[in-house]
C-alpha cells in the first residue's frame, strides 16, 4: 500500500507544483494577451470604418436576433457601433459566409446612412494563390466600397467576380450582401428610433 | 491577488492528477496478470518467428497454449525435434517424434527457360503471374522475382545465378510459407517432401511434350527410362511427368544417372553427396544449359 | 439541414475533406513509423480509433465538470488533456492484457505509441475546446458530446483509412526498382505527397 | 567538455532528430511555410526540450518508475503551456499562425523521446547538452526546408516584414509548395539529397583514407 501511496503523491506533488507555476505565468500574461486581442479587434474594425475612432459591441438582444436571422445563409457573428467624438457615425458587421475551402470571416463596416465604408478579411482557408485573389487583387474589395444606401442583393450581384475564383468572390459577395439585409432590417430601425 | 486562480488551478489539476494515478495504480494491482514463467521458457524455446506454419498467429500464443496443455509438445512443426525435446524437458513430459519435412523446387530452368515477353513491372512473382500467365513460356516454371526468398522467416532460401530459388536444407525448418507465398505453390512448383528425401524431380510440368521442350531445355519428356531403370519401383511417370513414391524410395540414385534430360537431381538432408546448401543440382547447371539452348 | 445530414456532413467532412493525416499533417510520427506492412497499419488503425473516442469523451467531460466552470481551462487544458490521455492509454493497456489476450497481441502493442500520437491530443482538444482548426467548425461554437464524438469517429476513420491507404502503396514500393538515393524514406515522403494531393483535391467539395 | 561536445554533435548530424531518427515531422512540415515562423517553431522546442530535460534529470532520483510517463507529461506540458501564453500575449501575429502546433510540442515525439531515452538517465549537464543539439539539429533542419519553400514557393523571403531576397522578376512562383503536398515532396528530396552528400563526403575521404 505504502508503494502506492508514494506513486500517487509524487504526481500530485507534480501537478501542483506545475498548476501554481502556470497559474502564475497565466497572471502575468493574462492582461497582455486581452490587451492584443482588444487591438486586433480594434485593428480589424478600423480597416472598415477607417474615419471611426471607438466602437462599442451591441448587446441589444432583440436587434441582434432580428439581424441574424435577415443575414442568413451567412451567418452574423457580432455587430459594433462605430463612433467619432462620442456621435455615432455607422456600423461594423462581423459576418461569416462560406467560401470555397470553408467559412470565410468577414467585416463590413456601414456609414449610418447604409452605403459600405469598407469591407476585410478576418481568415479564411481559400486555396493560396487562387482563392487568395480576393485579397490580392486589390480592385476586388475596393469595388464594394460605396455600395449606394438601401443596396439590396441585386445590387451586389452586379458587380464582378474574379476568373478563376468564383467560389471564393462569391463567398464574398454573399457577406456584403447579408451585412446589407441585416443593416436594413434591423439597424436602420434603430437608428430612427434614436432620433426620434 | 491571484491567490483565488492559484488554488483554482492547483485544485483542478492535482484533482485530475490524483484521479488518474489512482485510478492507474488501483488498476496495476486489479489487472495484474500472473504469467507462468514456464510460459517465458517455453517462448524463449521456441523459434519465435510467428510462422504460423502450427496454425496459431504467434509464438507466444503457442507458449501459452502448450503451457496451458491445449497444445502437444511438438506442436512447433518449424522447430522440429530439438524444439519439441526442449519443451518437453520444460513441461517434464516425453517429446514424441516430430515428422521433419523440408521445402524443395520442382523446376530446372530459370535462366535458360524461353521469355514470353519482356516484364518491367513489380519485381514480385505474385505480380508477374498475374500478367498473362507470368513473363515464361512454361506456365509451371519458377518466375524466379524470389516471393518464396523475402517470405522465409528463416532466409533459408537464396536465388542462385540461374535465377532460381536454391532451398539451404539445414535452415529450412518445413514451416511452408514458401509454398504458400509461391503464386505457383498449389501446382507444386515447390512442395514440402520428407527431410530424408534422396532425389527430387525438376520439372513440374503437365503440357505436351512437345510445347514442354520448346519452353525449356530442363523438362521431363516422360521418356519412362527412370521407371524401368529403377530398382524399387519407387518413380512412376503420372499425367506425363515423373514423381517418386518416397515410402518405397531407397535413395540408390539409378535414376539420376539414366535420365537423359539429366532432370532428377540428388537431395535430402543428410545426404552427403549432396552439396552443404542442398543444391546439388546437376539439372540445369552450365554443360547442361549449353547442351539444352 | 436536419440534424442527421448536419452530422453526416461533419463526418464526412472530418474523416476525408479534412483529412487529420493528408491535410492537417497531424499525427505524421506513426504514419511513416507503422505503414510498413498492412497488418501492423490494421492494428494501428484499430487501436487509434478505439483510444481517440475514448480521449474525446474524457476531455470532453473533463473540461464540462472541471476546467470551464473554474475559470482555469484557458492555460491548464494542455497538461490536463494530455495527463488523461496517458492515463487513458495505460489504462487501457493493462485492461486489455488482463481481459482479452488475443486482442492485447493484435492492438495492445501499439498503445504506447499512441500516447505520443499527435492527432489524439489535437482532436481532443478540439472536440472539448473547439477553435484551432477554423475551417471545420465555425470559429467558437461549441460541440456537444454527440457532436464531438462523430467528429472524433470522423476523424479517426479517416486517420485509418489514410494509414492503409498508405500502408498499401509501401508495400508495392518495397519491389518497385527505385532510384539507390530514393530508397526507402524519400520515395515514401514522395509518395505520400502525391497521396496528400489527392485528398487535397477533395477540399472543394463542400463548403463546412 | 569534449563528453558535453559529443552528445550535442550528436544531436546534430548523426541523430538529426528530423532526417535520421524521422520523429517530430508533424509540426515541421505543416510550420515550414515561413522562414520566421520556422525559427519561431524552432526557438520554441529548444526551449521545451532543453527545460524539461533539465528538470526531469535534475530529478531522475526522486521520479518513481512506474509513473514516470504521467510526471514527465506533466513538466513538458507546463513548459509548452508557458511558451504558448508568451507567444499569444507578446508576438500574436505569429501565435495567429503557429496555432495548433505550439500545444502539440507536448507529444512531439523528439522532447518525450529524449526525455524517456537520454534525460532520465544522465546528469544535468549531459541533459542540456542533448537538450540544445537536438533542439538545433531539429531548428535547422525546419529553417532549412521553410527556407525552400518560403523562396521557391512564394518567390521572395520575407523575414521580419523586410524582404531579405527574392527571385528573379518573372518568376512565378508554383504555390504547390506552400500546400501540404508540397511539404512531403520537399523534404523527401532534402533527405535525398542529403544522403548524397554524406555519400560523396565519405567517397572524397575514403581513397584518401584508404591509402594508409
Amino acid at each position: 500500500m505504502r508503494e502506492s501511496l508514494r506513486l500517487v503523491v509524487s504526481v500530485l506533488v507534480t501537478c501542483m507544483v506545475a498548476a501554481t507555476g502556470l497559474a502564475l505565468t497565466y497572471a502575468v500574461a493574462a492582461p497582455r494577451i486581452e490587451e492584443q486581442d482588444r487591438l486586433a479587434q480594434e485593428r480589424s474594425l478600423k480597416a472598415v470604418m477607417p474615419e471611426a475612432d471607438g466602437f462599442d459591441a451591441v448587446e441589444d438582444e432583440e436587434l441582434i436576433k432580428v439581424a441574424t436571422s435577415a443575414a442568413e445563409p451567412a451567418t452574423l457573428t457580432a455587430i459594433y457601433r462605430a463612433k467619432r467624438g462620442g456621435s455615432e457615425i455607422g456600423w461594423a458587421v462581423r459576418v461569416s459566409s462560406r467560401g470555397y475551402g470553408g467559412p470565410m470571416h468577414l467585416v463590413i463596416g456601414l456609414d449610418t446612412s447604409g452605403s459600405v465604408t469598407g469591407v476585410s478579411i478576418l481568415s479564411m482557408n481559400e486555396t493560396p494563390g487562387l482563392g487568395t485573389k480576393v485579397l490580392s487583387e486589390k480592385w476586388f474589395l475596393a469595388q464594394f466600397v460605396g455600395l449606394p444606401p438601401g443596396f439590396d442583393d441585386q445590387d451586389v450581384r452586379a458587380l464582378d467576380v474574379i476568373a478563376g475564383s468564383t467560389r471564393s468572390a462569391n463567398g464574398i459577395r454573399d457577406g456584403v450582401a447579408a451585412a446589407g439585409r441585416a443593416y436594413d432590417k434591423a439597424l436602420q430601425g434603430r437608428e430612427e428610433a434614436a432620433n426620434e | 491577488m491571484d491567490i483565488v486562480l492559484i488554488a483554482k488551478a492547483v485544485g483542478a489539476l492535482s484533482v485530475i492528477g490524483l484521479v488518474t494515478s489512482a485510478v492507474l495504480s488501483s488498476a496495476a494491482r486489479r489487472f495484474h496478470v500472473e504469467v507462468d514463467e514456464r510460459v517465458e521458457e517455453v517462448a524463449a524455446v521456441l523459434p519465435g518467428s510467428n510462422c504460423g506454419a502450427c496454425g496459431n498467429p504467434s509464438c507466444f500464443a503457442v507458449a501459452e497454449m502448450v503451457v496451458a496443455e491445449e497444445l502437444p509438445v511438438n506442436a512447433c512443426v518449424a522447430g522440429g525435434q530439438k524444439v519439441a525435446n526442449g519443451i518437453a524437458a520444460i513441461m517434464g513430459v516425453g517429446a514424441g517424434d516430430v515428422a521433419a519435412i523440408v521445402s524443395s523446387r520442382h523446376c530446372g530452368g530459370g535462366g535458360s527457360c524461353i521469355r514470353s515477353y519482356g516484364y518491367a513491372g513489380v519485381r514480385s512473382c505474385a505480380a508477374a503471374n498475374k500478367l498473362a500467365g507470368g513473363p515464361i513460356a512454361c506456365s509451371f516454371g519458377c518466375i524466379g522475382f524470389g516471393d518464396c526468398v523475402r517470405a522465409c522467416p528463416f532466409n533459408a532460401i537464396a536465388m542462385d545465378e540461374r535465377g532460381l530459388p536454391v532451398i539451404d536444407l539445414e535452415k529450412c525448418t518445413g514451416c511452408g510459407i514458401c509454398v504458400r507465398e509461391c503464386p505457383r505453390g498449389q501446382i507444386h512448383l515447390l512442395q514440402m517432401l520428407p527431410e530424408k528425401a534422396p532425389v527430387v524431380v525438376r520439372c513440374n510440368a503437365h503440357d505436351k511434350i512437345k510445347v514442354r521442350k520448346g519452353n525449356c531445355a530442363m523438362c521431363c519428356i516422360a521418356c519412362k527410362k527412370c521407371e524401368r531403370e529403377c530398382p524399387s519401383d519407387a518413380i512412376h511417370i503420372i499425367d506425363m511427368l515423373a514423381v517418386v513414391d518416397y515410402a518405397k524410395c531407397t535413395g540408390c540414385g539409378a535414376c539420376v544417372e539414366v535420365c537423359p534430360q539429366r532432370c532428377i537431381d540428388l537431395y535430402g538432408r543428410d545426404n552427403d553427396a549432396v552439396a552443404a546448401d542442398g543444391a546439388g543440382a546437376t539439372c540445369g547447371s552450365d554443360e547442361t544449359v549449353k547442351r539444352g539452348a | 439541414m436536419t440534424a442527421v445530414s448536419q452530422l453526416a456532413l461533419l463526418f464526412i467532412g472530418a474523416a476525408l475533406v479534412n483529412n487529420i493525416l493528408l491535410t492537417r499533417f497531424i499525427g505524421l510520427c506513426p504514419f511513416f513509423g507503422v505503414s510498413g506492412n498492412i497488418q501492423t497499419s490494421f492494428g494501428m488503425s484499430l487501436a487509434v480509433v478505439f483510444v481517440m473516442m475514448m480521449a474525446s469523451s474524457a476531455t470532453w467531460i473533463v473540461w464540462e465538470i472541471v476546467l470551464a466552470p473554474l475559470g482555469v481551462g484557458e492555460f491548464l487544458y494542455i497538461p490536463a488533456f494530455i495527463l488523461i490521455i496517458a492515463s487513458l492509454v495505460q489504462f487501457v493497456e493493462m485492461y486489455l492484457r488482463k481481459s482479452s489476450p488475443v486482442l492485447y497481441r493484435s492492438m495492445g502493442i501499439y498503445l504506447p505509441l499512441i500516447t505520443t500520437n499527435c492527432a489524439v491530443l489535437a482532436i481532443a482538444t478540439e472536440s472539448a475546446k473547439p477553435g484551432f482548426f477554423k475551417m471545420n467548425i465555425a470559429l467558437g461554437a461549441s460541440l456537444s458530446l454527440g457532436e464531438a464524438l462523430v467528429y472524433t469517429l470522423g476523424v479517426s476513420v479517416g486517420f485509418g483509412f489514410a494509414l492503409l491507404t498508405f500502408a498499401a502503396l509501401r508495400e508495392r514500393l518495397e519491389l518497385a526498382p527505385v532510384h539507390r538515393l530514393l530508397a526507402g524514406s524519400p520515395i515514401a515522403f514522395l509518395t505520400a505527397g502525391l497521396l496528400s494531393l489527392a485528398y487535397v483535391g477533395l477540399s472543394g467539395w463542400f463548403g463546412l | 567538455m569534449s563528453e558535453w561536445l559529443r552528445v550535442f554533435r550528436q544531436g546534430l548530424g548523426l541523430e538529426n532528430p528530423l532526417t535520421v531518427l524521422m520523429i517530430g515531422l508533424c509540426a515541421t512540415l505543416a510550420v515550414s511555410t515561413q522562414l520566421q515562423n520556422a525559427l519561431f517553431m524552432g526557438v520554441a522546442v529548444v526551449f521545451v526540450l532543453t527545460m524539461s530535460n533539465v528538470l526531469i534529470s535534475a530529478f531522475r532520483r526522486q521520479i518513481p518508475d512506474q509513473v514516470r510517463i504521467p510526471i514527465f507529461i506533466v513538466v513538458i506540458a507546463s513548459f509548452v503551456t508557458i511558451v504558448d501564453l508568451v507567444m499569444k500575449g507578446y508576438v500574436p501575429a505569429v501565435y495567429q499562425v503557429l496555432g495548433i502546433w505550439i500545444p502539440l510540442i507536448v507529444v512531439n515525439c523528439i522532447i518525450l523521446g529524449r526525455a524517456e531515452a537520454f534525460a532520465y538517465r544522465n546528469p544535468v549537464g549531459l541533459s542540456i547538452a542533448d537538450g540544445l543539439g537536438m533542439g538545433a539539429g531539429f531548428c535547422l533542419v525546419i529553417m532549412l526546408l521553410a527556407f525552400i519553400r518560403e523562396l521557391f514557393g512564394t518567390g521572395r523571403i520575407v523575414w521580419f516584414d523586410t524582404t531579405l531576397i527574392s527571385m528573379p522578376a518573372g518568376y512565378a512562383p508554383p504555390s504547390l509548395l506552400l500546400l501540404f503536398p508540397g511539404a512531403f515532396f520537399v523534404f523527401g528530396l532534402m533527405i535525398a539529397a542529403s544522403r548524397w552528400l554524406n555519400e560523396r563526403m565519405a567517397s572524397v575521404r575514403a581513397p584518401k583514407g584508404g591509402a594508409s
